[in-house]
């Protein structure tokens, strides 16, 4: 056991908390919000040139070998900034897609564009009828000759109203919520009968929604088996829960220091706020959900390498708990110690609250994952 | 003691819901119900339908356009009013400046602004915080200095509810400097269209247009709009803020969710098990709901004391604002759970051009903002932390 | 709608209150409790004195023609002294029974003997199996010529160890947990094969475990019908919880004078730690759950008239649910502003304390009720 | 970073396992499990054992009985001996007073108390605490007066646990009225059997004795008890706290209690379903487990960087006494919850005659009174607000 950062993870750390803390700051990610695709190309070139876009794919495919620990360092220093790039979308999501189940001719096809900037990626699984059941799947793909056709329904696709390619899951056979039957597909934005409407999210990222009429993908587009595609769904959620967690930690540690910043320096009653013991006391629980959470992120990260699904599945859903759980807590309290400027536009808390919510909300909200966990047993087994 | 009511309260309830069926226009009914806000000219048109009734002020005296409703009817009104729901009749008009005029304004003042303010002729807003004043309301800082028959106010007032619509506003002003905090501050009325006065909108997180701060160069003001005595402000406003403390628990709004939450959680959508199946989501709405009617047999005790009390306030009623702060936040949190992941997209009204619409349902796209815009009612109008000194020191003696 | 209380009611309420403020303060609470039984029969003479242990019987029995508000009254000012004489298990629990189902000739026999104080009773329903399902009736009644026979095992009969006439339930036909076929009857507690094992509660009262077998009673002992005994249960049982529910309300008005006295009184960091802001919102707390839980007592109280056994089952478990929680808030805030001296058994309020909880234990916790109240589809219709 | 165990740890891990699997009596180990204490004499025989093992002060210097093992490895022992569940080593011998004397007392002091303590041949108890000083311990007034070679102590401490078996105590004592509240204070080491204390227990609310008031009368003490040097005695108090932060979560105790209850909440009893059935009961504890999981990592975290942080305490480490007191308290709670209306009888250890058993198991009937007893461990060893205190100054910088 061991909680040191390897020297390299140090250098990593520190180059990403520097890039961000140099062009990151709130009015800078404003500028970058109002730009054509609400967030910075010229930031995501710099992402590129830092190596982070390449990190998690091995070096064979183009990409620097980065383990979870790194993707866990990368996630917390952007969401200390709430950076609004589809680092998400494009590396841990559809690019995850890639790394756990993409052919070798796939992956060195693709990576090397990711790991440059060139090609952006999104994961588009969600249909708009399946609210949390990773399952429900309703698009279809049809063999047609060599190639397929893909016809159906996305919904709040992260980031896929600007990606250049899809992962697009599909069923090729079974029930509407087999567990089998699924497939992935590369699409191109582009491809023909694929329209997308894009829109902002409550958080300010972008997602998009996404209609299928008779797109035809060739033979090469597949990823992985014509069955396994849950599975492969599956376990880059459960990469993107770990990767969310450390997401929302950064964002939890930042929230915490405006906080106890402004109230320090907020006066009323003749004295800085934070003298009040009560807004203390808020303040120190605040504390306490961010470091439950940091636990977790850490925790939920060690156990992206646990084979057994089951078992992984439970340390993800108890993350998401406490994630969601202490995300709330540390929102809300620093909207409130904030008092009405919390609630304004024009400072940064609200932000950090409104996406910390959506993370919450994201791959199923914490009392969600708290019945998946306890319809699993739990953590600990009875004795 | 007998805490039903009584058949002729029973009949008066028939008659207001009746009203509220064939009165209120269908569509606010729809705007409501789905989270929007209602426009000005839909508020305004809406209250002059509850003025020629006679019912847009109900608590005011007779001879001003009120009711002669005791305290029970009242409650009833406003429970069916929310229930239905309608527009409530501006705050700031009916429940705030109006009831200070009434206590404490000339007679001249009674005649020129009552009746326009219980017709929505005039629209006012409220001008009591400071960047500086929030809590600590006795610290404000816009001064009025006499210069013959007139103040000249300077200054910056904030979070200014709808100033943007607003045809007079209603203010507390530092006419003596060097006195007490408390002392020095009078009551002043100031028509918005006087030179010198600027609106700024503050933007709220979810990204609507509520509040606004309001600043004072230089703004002259005729001496007759003064309301009472000179420096004797401060026991005016605190008058206003006592008289707010039945409504703010918002019991008939926040039944009117759960009502709302019931239904929607108990359809089919897109094939899928109603949520309300959910045992948990079933059983965070019933434990709800219980907050909620004890709130609201607390709110009845409070309403029924009021005759006995004689306007000494009710202990009870200091814990409406707490609990009903709590419940309407959590109840707009249930609304997020319950839109699942519909609850991402942002759908402003203002469409900017880059946002093509999202395929959610209106009341999942709206229960987010609702969310991130109910963290005020714990912030707003005393804090629930100010609430709960106030308890402290006022009711167990800490 | 009128909160106020009639001149009778305000006398009643003057009355109880005066005496139980001259004859129960903390250290003769403690000295009733080492009596025999585990309370004072002297106190019970006094009772029946003030005419409260007739209080809600018709006049035409016996009683005094009160109603629900004024038991309401009592059991507040009961529960404000901790009280340990058997008021709720002899009048609310055994004499409701006969109250709600009793023949004109047992309520005759029987209700003035309870209102002189000569003669007490006690409810014996529950089972060891039944946890908190009323149904669950294991315990049998079989007729033996014009009587009938009696056995099973009844357990935490709330002062069945000194009662003198017990309210039997016991099943005379039908499934171990059918709601119809149970009985009730009247079983004199020296009855021949009856055998009781009285102890202590948690909260300092008695309760008692009680063994049938074979006990022989007359066709008089029939309360009701043969197969109705269980909705007289209910109703008994929802009578009781109102009556609890206002004897919380007054451990908690008390709990919470105790504590702030307390906090007033108590110096550290050399002033009173009443002056701490965090302590005084815990406080606060403590009084908004009170003032919560009185509301819901008053509801409680004015819903046991209601006739609909639907609409008075969700009212009950809404009570259920904030008295019980309620009390928590109450009790574990008390003692922890009491600091260490607060879990001692020589400060009043861990009493307090101990009472609230059991008083959540005894008919079902609040969980539980929100769980039924959940199923019955909450207080407010969907619109 | 690496956060699973090395091969040799989970090697080290077994080992324990097996200790504790062949060497604790199962009689003790039922004890625990029903939630009864154990006697003197079982903790006595115990430590004994643990001593002869060498494990009975891992965390000392190899030299007075310690085991050399890393704070990993302290970590796994302390874990596997909570779910064992085994006695803990006496905390007053081990934990506090033991470490203290290693740190600043003398040779001698070493030399006649640490092997003994180590043994139990000497049962300790503290005496910190005074009537007048909970919170705020540098109030403390018990006073220690030199004369000669002795010091004579006067006054009372409070909260004295176990102070019924013990043979020695170690006191914070003021020996410098005149100095400021936390530069008088000494710490001295009294052997209870000296003329002039009095020992008097507290009832706890559940009925128990566990802690005791400890009077002093003209208690003579020889000036060679008096540890380090005069008026320093407040450092090493801090020191002594500092000590306690990792054990005070008390993780594998609560991990036990969380196996013991989906353990019992799993079986059928009298035919009914089991209660983790229910959707709500299985979800509640669901949620406990993961607070204790992430207190269990933050626990880990802790202990990790007790190599790199040299001493310095990790800000982290503050909240683990919050965290592992909510989440033992949330526990018992459940475990009432479980036993349902078998946690009403009470069955006093020593019966009083007038207590007949009831009809329930012992882990229903231990149930209620530990939840009782429970309530003390937010409030000793620096009650939660206090603990939210020092995190708001040291960590926060509030």
């Amino acid at each position: 056991m061991d909680f040191d950062l390897s020297e390299e993870q140090r250098l990593l750390k520190d180059s990403v908390e520097r890039l961000v803390a140099d062009k990151y700051d709130f009015e800078s990610r404003k500028r970058y919000g109002a730009e054509p695709k609400g967030y910075s190309d010229a930031l995501w070139t710099q992402y590129a040139e830092l190596g982070i876009l390449g990190l998690p794919f091995a070096e064979e495919d183009g990409g620097f070998g980065g383990g979870a620990v790194d993707t866990m360092i990368v996630m917390e220093a952007l969401g200390r900034a709430l950076v609004l790039e589809p680092y998400l979308a494009t590396v841990v999501l559809g690019g995850g897609a890639l790394r756990r189940a993409g052919s070798a001719a796939q992956r060195q096809k693709i990576i090397p564009q990711i790991a440059e900037g060139s090609l952006k990626l999104a994961l588009a699984h969600a249909e708009p009828q399946a609210r949390y059941n990773l399952a429900n799947v309703a698009a279809t793909a049809k063999r047609d000759g060599d190639g397929w056709v893909l016809n159906g329904a996305k919904s709040g696709v992260l980031h896929g109203d600007s990606a250049d390619l899809l992962v697009v899951s599909a069923r090729v056979s079974g029930d509407q919520t087999a567990e089998n039957g699924v497939a992935l597909f590369l699409v191109p934005a582009d491809a023909g009968g694929l329209t997308r409407r894009g829109y902002a999210t409550q958080d300010g990222l972008r997602a998009a929604d996404i209609d299928m009429a008779g797109v035809r993908v060739g033979a090469d587009a597949l990823i992985g088996g014509e069955s396994d595609g849950l599975a492969v769904v599956r376990r880059v959620y459960d990469d993107a829960i770990a990767a969310t967690s450390a997401e929302a930690v950064g964002a939890m540690q930042r929230a915490l220091e405006l906080t106890v910043e402004y109230i320090k320096t907020r006066n009323q009653f003749g004295q800085p706020i934070g003298n009040f013991q009560a807004l203390q006391h808020q303040a120190v629980d605040m504390f306490t959900a961010l470091e439950q959470a940091r636990s977790m992120a850490m925790y939920a990260t060690m156990m992206t390498q646990e084979e057994d699904a089951d078992e992984r599945a439970r340390a993800m859903a108890a993350t998401r708990v406490q994630v969601g759980r202490s995300g709330r807590v540390v929102g809300k309290n620093g909207v409130q110690l904030h008092g009405g400027v919390g609630v304004t536009i024009e400072f940064a808390i609200g932000h950090y609250f409104k996406r910390l919510t959506m993370i919450d909300a994201m791959f199923g909200d914490a009392d969600h994952h708290l019945g998946i966990l306890s319809d699993l047993g739990g953590l600990l087994p009875a004795a | 003691m007998d805490l039903s009511f009584t058949p002729e309260e029973q009949a008066f309830r028939e008659e207001v819901r009746e009203f509220f069926r064939t009165a209120l226009p269908e569509k606010l009914r729809a705007k409501l119900r789905a989270g929007h806000h209602v426009s000005k000219d839909e508020q305004v048109e809406w209250q002059r339908t509850l003025n020629k009734k006679g019912w847009a002020v109900p608590h005011w005296p007779v001879e001003w356009g009120g009711t002669g409703w005791d305290p029970v009817r009242q409650y009833i009104f406003r429970e069916e009013l929310m229930a239905a729901p309608a527009p409530e009749p501006l705050a700031f008009n009916a429940s705030m400046c109006g009831p200070v005029i009434i206590q404490f304004g000339s007679e001249e003042q009674k005649k020129r602004f009552l009746p326009r303010m219980a017709n929505l002729d005039d629209w006012w807003c409220q001008g009591f915080s400071e960047p500086g004043s929030g809590s600590d309301l006795a610290s404000l800082k816009t001064s009025a200095r006499r210069d013959g028959d007139f103040y000249v106010v300077n200054g910056q007032k904030t979070w200014t509810t709808l100033a943007q619509h607003a045809d007079w506003i209603f203010c507390l002003v530092r006419t003596d400097p060097s006195a007490k905090p408390q002392r020095g501050i009078s009551f002043l009325l100031i028509d918005m269209k006087t030179p010198g006065i600027t609106v700024r909108p503050i933007i709220t997180i979810e990204g609507g247009h509520e509040v606004n701060e309001v600043f004072f160069d230089d703004v002259r003001v005729p001496a007759e709009n003064l309301v009472g005595e000179e420096n004797r402000g401060w026991d005016y406003a605190k008058f206003l803020l006592g008289n707010e403390r039945v409504g703010i628990a918002r019991v008939g709004a926040s039944k009117e969710r759960v009502r709302r939450i019931k239904l929607l959680a108990s359809e089919s959508r897109h094939g899928n098990p109603p949520v309300l199946e959910n045992a948990r989501f079933r059983e965070k709405l019933a434990a709800i709901e219980v907050e909620l009617k004890a709130l609201e047999m607390t709110q009845m005790r409070v309403v029924a004391n009021m005759a006995t009390l004689d306007g000494k306030p009710d202990p009870a009623s200091s814990i409406l604002k707490i609990k009903g702060s709590e419940i309407q936040q959590t109840l707009t949190e249930l609304m997020v759970e319950l839109a699942g992941p519909e609850a991402l997209a942002y759908q402003p009204h203002g469409a900017d051009g880059r946002n093509e619409p999202a395929a959610a349902p209106e009341w999942a796209l709206t229960s987010a903002p609702n969310f991130f815009n109910y963290r005020k009612v714990s912030i707003y109008g005393g804090s629930n932390e100010i609430q709960k000194n106030i308890i402290s020191k006022q009711v167990l003696g800490l």
